[in-house]
């Protein structure tokens, strides 16, 4: 993979009319399951292909002009941006009519919006990463930028799991992590298949068996929500205290800048004030409102 | 129809439905909190129940909480929102076990509109506004004026078929009889004024009504007969209508609301009632269940071991516009 | 107290006039009523009999500036791709005349948010050309409640220019520069005499009195929050609501939209248009939805007025218009659950 | 969707046929390879019965600018489902009476029964309606006034 490293960038800002989408060519599209893909675009302006920056952690509104727009996370990583990349499971209207695009094809992108992962905070600590199913896309941004950092960290332990064999996503980055000996790289599957030779188990599960340590670490947690809430008792049964829990929530979204209201929950929007949380910000409302 | 008798009768029934374990809840009216409204009230509570009134601004059609609520309901109706009852009970969507029905004979229902143009003034400004049999005298600093009751009513009780409840337990006082021939024509007046004009200036009359539609949906969240779990306007594959308030999507979302209710509405008139924007909606709605009528003798919630309309058919409905 | 000394006065007969003046430089916004509803429309150049009948309109004053749809842009596609343009936007400066108090302040509630950390072209073009010409309320409707959130109906704090009814005269306060600039322009304007001010000062005293619904805005983000978690007391408040758009679409401080596509051919626009944190789809995602039920979603509508707003830009976001109250087919009164929910905090923290 | 850059008397109808695949379909077929004409007006939909046809097909259709939409089954009693087309006839009666009380055209909305075997009768049935429908013209209903006049095409 060729690698050009932006994170020195001055960072980029939506000028002008923050609702016009730039248009980008789709360039590749890897199957990842029956039902997600990751599709690798870039921008068709020049100029903005040079001047564009983005965080881990960020996200961007795709849209098919005339179908529609919804968020998606950035998952690839700004430490390697010969192009963007974004994994999208087929749902709705929209994320199907993206699946029926091909390569050349031109789609709506606006953003980065959003907050990203704490890097000044995560750096000399050990990281811990939880992932289920598709919410590796976040971390495997994060991973990425780290992994390609590698001696501003501590330890790498990244748990990941999926319902089954067939449901894992992104198996050629789990594949260089694994061989990678700086990482401790755990994959796991709810139920496996004739050919599985792998872990059987829930993430919370095998998290609670490789039981990593809590101290100087941090936790960085993205999955399904049913995933999230059950990660969270484990790990502070492990010691983590709120602070050290980092995630990111999902909420329907138009906007993507604190305007249309739908990504509101208590006095945050996720859009304007996340997607990513410490656990510390929001376990006074993630039982009631989440 | 601000009847003591008929208010102390209902609060002691429904006291001792709720206190016999009869039902779960008592949906009523109390006293809304503005003059001359009321507003459902909906409890389990027995200390509630002194605040149930009856009284000529009692405007909703409750039957439209039927299918949300779980357990038995008593709930007070008037002749049109017991058909709602009926229909409901056609399509399965309630079961009759489950609601004990408090029949209120009605004698129509006071429309605020009508009395705000008839005496110049809002609500807000009336003093008082009190029914007599069937005049009504209203107040306005001081100056009483008496109005025959028809001229207050609304258009849909003006011409009420069926005014005492056609299903129920419990009937709340004496029988009331259906409008005269005379008031029936009248309340028909808006109607049959659009018929009379050519189709394209009706096409240009529905445009431009429904050019200030919002999408609020009161219209149908307001309607008893609308129950879909989801409506078609909310699917997205197929995407039918954009949920954008323009005419022509807010024209078809109402030509095709009104396709949905049709053999389902009983002509309460709520959804003309809740139109922030007031569109004539019962002019759709009356149309469409005199239309039905006319063509398959069919009235919306009369009976309750029929099918529902759409759900059925004759050998010998009419076929003359097939080619 | 504001200095009325600098005010002026404008005869009632004259505002025909005064109108016409304004119509040259801008669109002219007054309260209009078809034979249906009262609603913001462009002045015909003749008709100022909304002076007598007058009171609010329907719809609030927002839909100038924030449409219930609008295009944002449309596209084009050919062999070469999409081309994108923006709409072209004809009426920059547009003067609404007759806006109320409370309205006002809701504009400056939209503002919040509309230039929070990003700025919406859209609303902010058209806002910021605007001018309002405000109008005193001499005859609140009994479901007001301005008086308890901060402002009064004779309030001038939101507006360019301030009108007050003093019989054959509206009292004219010049508030903002705009406001002084159409006053140094009109040749209109009188002086005032101290009788004048005396009437305007009475008429403003006697119009607050008129005010008599209130609510009780001591503490209400921690009563609130207290009884957050209470689902059956949220549910008990939300049985009779049926879940419509009345109330947030008509309210003139609710700002929440949905964006749409529509493409026919090789052309088509992205709209954005009013949506409602009442309706279940507003927060649904493919997989789950936070807010299926609907006391869920009432309790965001009253928090996020009551609590998280003010949270966030120091603000209750409720003008006490009252629109919400009068037009709601169940009525459904928000006075009335901030008063049970102030109820069961106190019973809650006497225990 | 229709475009009316074409000149008044140049124009053409543009019909959209729901036919039901047991019966009107067939008898559409059977028209072609029988080598019957019909006018080239009509874009057919193939459904499994009448009875599956909403009236909110019919107005989509009418929204996005056909200029008729004909619904054709089988014969009452020939219905492959048994019943549907008696549901179908009850919706179009009522949909067919109330689009003419909106304003709608009553021409714009047809329904028929074609048989299987009935070719010519599809044939007939398709003329027929083109020719009603040519009759009353473009449809024109949903149209914004401000672009009824211009070029821009869409809607």
């Amino acid at each position: 993979m060729a690698v050009s490293d932006i994170s020195h960038r001055p960072r980029f800002l939506a000028k002008g009319n923050v609702y016009l989408p730039h248009i980008a060519v789709i360039e590749k599209i890897i199957d990842e399951t029956y039902d997600t893909s990751t599709f690798h675009f870039n921008f068709k302006d020049e100029k903005l292909r040079e001047e564009f920056t983005f965080e881990s952690g960020q996200f961007a509104l795709v849209s098919i002009l005339g179908i529609g727009e919804a968020p998606f996370c950035i998952c690839s990583s700004p430490t390697r941006i010969d192009h963007l990349e974004c994994s999208i499971r087929q749902v709705g209207r929209l994320t199907r009519a993206l699946h029926r695009l091909g390569v050349g094809a031109e789609i709506g992108f606006r953003g980065p919006y959003g907050n990203c992962f704490p890097l000044d905070f995560l750096q000399g600590k050990n990281l811990v990463f939880v992932g289920g199913g598709i919410g590796l896309s976040p971390l495997r941004s994060l991973i990425w930028n780290v992994v390609d950092n590698r001696d501003r960290y501590g330890n790498i332990d990244i748990i990941y799991g999926a319902r089954s064999p067939a449901d894992l996503c992104f198996n050629y980055d789990l594949e260089a992590w694994d061989k990678d000996k700086t990482v401790n790289m755990v994959t796991t599957v709810d139920k496996g298949d004739e050919s599985w030779t792998g872990r059987e188990g829930f993430v919370p599960q095998v998290l609670e068996q490789v039981a990593p340590s809590a101290s100087n670490a941090v936790a960085i947690v993205c999955g399904p929500p049913i995933m999230i809430r059950f990660t969270f008792p484990v790990l502070e049964k492990l010691g983590f205290t709120p602070e050290q829990m980092i995630t990111t929530l999902e909420k329907r979204m138009k906007c993507g800048i604190g305007k249309c209201g739908r990504c509101n929950i208590g006095n945050i929007y996720v859009c304007r004030d996340g997607p990513v949380f410490s656990y510390a910000q929001i376990m006074s409302f993630i039982s009631s409102e989440y | 129809m601000k009847d003591g008798g008929m208010e102390q009768k209902l609060r002691s029934e429904a006291k001792a439905l709720l206190e016999q374990g009869k039902v779960d809840y008592i949906i009523g009216f109390e006293a809304g909190s503005l003059k001359f409204t009321t507003t459902p009230l909906i409890t389990s509570d027995k200390d509630d129940i002194d605040r149930l009134v009856i009284n000529p601004f009692i405007v909703n059609n409750l039957s439209v909480y039927l299918s949300e609520l779980k357990g038995r309901a008593g709930i007070v109706v008037k002749g049109c929102d017991s058909r709602s009852i009926v229909s409901l009970l056609q399509d399965n969507k309630v079961a009759r076990e489950n609601v004990v029905i408090l029949g209120v004979p009605c004698s129509g229902i006071i429309d605020l509109g009508k009395v705000e143009k008839l005496v110049g003034k809002d609500r807000d400004e009336i003093d008082d506004i009190t029914q007599d049999r069937d005049r009504v005298v209203i107040t306005v600093d001081d100056n009483r004026r008496e109005f025959p009751i028809r001229e207050v009513l609304f258009d849909n009780c003006l011409g009420c078929e069926l005014p005492t409840p056609q299903e129920y337990d419990i009937l709340l006082g004496e029988l009331t009889s259906a409008a005269s021939d005379e008031d029936k024509i009248a309340s028909q007046k808006k109607i049959n004024s659009l018929k009379n004009i050519p189709p394209e200036q009706r096409w240009e009359f529905w445009r431009s009504e429904f050019d200030r539609c919002l999408r609020c949906y009161a219209c149908r969240n307001v309607c008893p007969a609308c129950f879909c779990q989801r409506c078609f306007v909310e699917e997205t594959e197929p995407l039918w209508l954009l949920p954008v308030p323009r005419w022509q999507d807010n024209l078809v979302f109402q030509v095709i609301r009104n396709m949905h209710v049709a053999g389902r509405c009983t002509d309460c008139g709520e959804c003309e009632r809740a139109c922030p924007v007031n569109i004539p909606l019962r002019s759709l709605t009356r149309e469409m269940y005199d239309m039905v009528d006319e063509l398959f003798h069919y009235k919306a919630g009369m009976d309750k071991e029929a099918s529902s309309f759409l759900a059925a058919y004759e050998a010998t409905d009419v076929e003359d516009f097939i080619r | 107290m504001k200095k009325v000394t600098d005010s002026k006065k404008i005869s009632k007969k004259n505002i025909a006039k005064l109108l016409d003046e304004w119509r040259q430089e801008f669109t002219v916004f007054v309260p209009w009523r078809d034979e249906a509803v009262a609603k913001w429309a462009r002045w015909d150049g003749k008709d100022t009999s909304f002076l007598d009948w007058y009171r609010n309109t329907v719809v609030p004053p927002k839909a100038i500036f924030f449409p219930p749809m609008e295009e944002m842009f449309s596209f084009q596609k050919d062999r070469e791709g999409y081309h994108l343009e923006l709409p072209a936007s004809d009426e920059p400066k547009q003067l609404i005349f007759g806006i109320r108090p409370c309205d006002a302040k809701a504009l400056a509630v939209l503002n919040m948010t509309f230039s929070d950390a990003y700025e919406d072209p859209y609303y902010l073009a058209k806002r910021n050309g605007g001018v309002l010409v405000g109008l005193g309320c001499t005859n609140p409707y009994d479901s007001c409640f301005c008086t308890s959130l901060d402002s009064s109906p004779t309030d001038s704090a939101n507006v360019d220019l301030m009108l007050t009814d003093i019989g054959d005269d509206f009292l004219v306060e010049a508030i903002t520069d705009k406001g002084k600039a159409l006053m140094a322009k009109t040749s209109l304007a009188e002086a005032v005499t101290r009788a004048d001010e005396a009437r305007a000062k009475d008429v403003k005293e006697t119009t607050y009195a008129k005010v008599t619904k209130k609510i009780d805005t001591e503490g209400i983000k921690e009563k609130l929050l207290s009884g957050f978690d209470n689902k059956d007391l949220w549910e008990k408040i939300a049985a009779k609501c049926i879940t419509c758009g009345i109330c947030t679409f008509l309210c003139p401080t609710c700002y929440c939209f949905d964006i749409n596509d529509e493409l026919v051919k090789n052309q088509g626009e992205r709209f954005r248009s009013w949506d409602s944190c009442a309706f279940p789809l507003y927060t649904k995602m493919p997989m789950e939805n936070p807010r299926v039920e609907k006391w869920r979603r009432l309790r965001q509508k009253v928090c996020h007025k009551y609590v998280f707003y003010p949270m966030n830009f120091d603000v209750i976001a409720c003008t006490g218009c009252g629109r919400c109250i009068r037009l709601c087919p169940v009525n459904w009164d928000i006075t009335q659950t901030l008063d049970n929910l102030s109820a069961e905090a106190q019973v809650k923290m006497e225990k | 969707m229709v475009c009316y850059m074409t000149q008044e008397s140049e124009w053409e109808p543009k019909l959209l046929g729901f036919l039901c695949k047991w019966c009107s379909y067939a008898g559409a077929d059977l028209a072609g390879t029988s080598r019957k004409k019909y006018p080239a007006n009509i874009r057919v939909i193939r459904v499994p019965c009448s009875g599956r046809v909403d009236p909110l097909f019919i107005l989509k259709a009418l929204r996005l600018g056909f200029d008729g939409v004909l619904v054709s089954g089988c014969h009452p009693g020939d219905c492959h489902y048994q019943t549907g087309n008696y549901y179908a006839r009850r919706r179009m009666a009522i949909t067919k009476k109330f689009l003419e009380y909106m304003g709608i055209e009553t021409q714009r909305i047809q329904a028929s029964w074609v048989s299987a075997s009935e070719a010519g009768k599809f044939v007939e049935v398709v003329t027929e309606v083109t020719k009603e429908v040519k009759e009353i013209g473009p449809n024109r209903l949903f149209t914004d006034e401000r672009r009824r006049n211009g070029t821009k095409t869409t809607e």
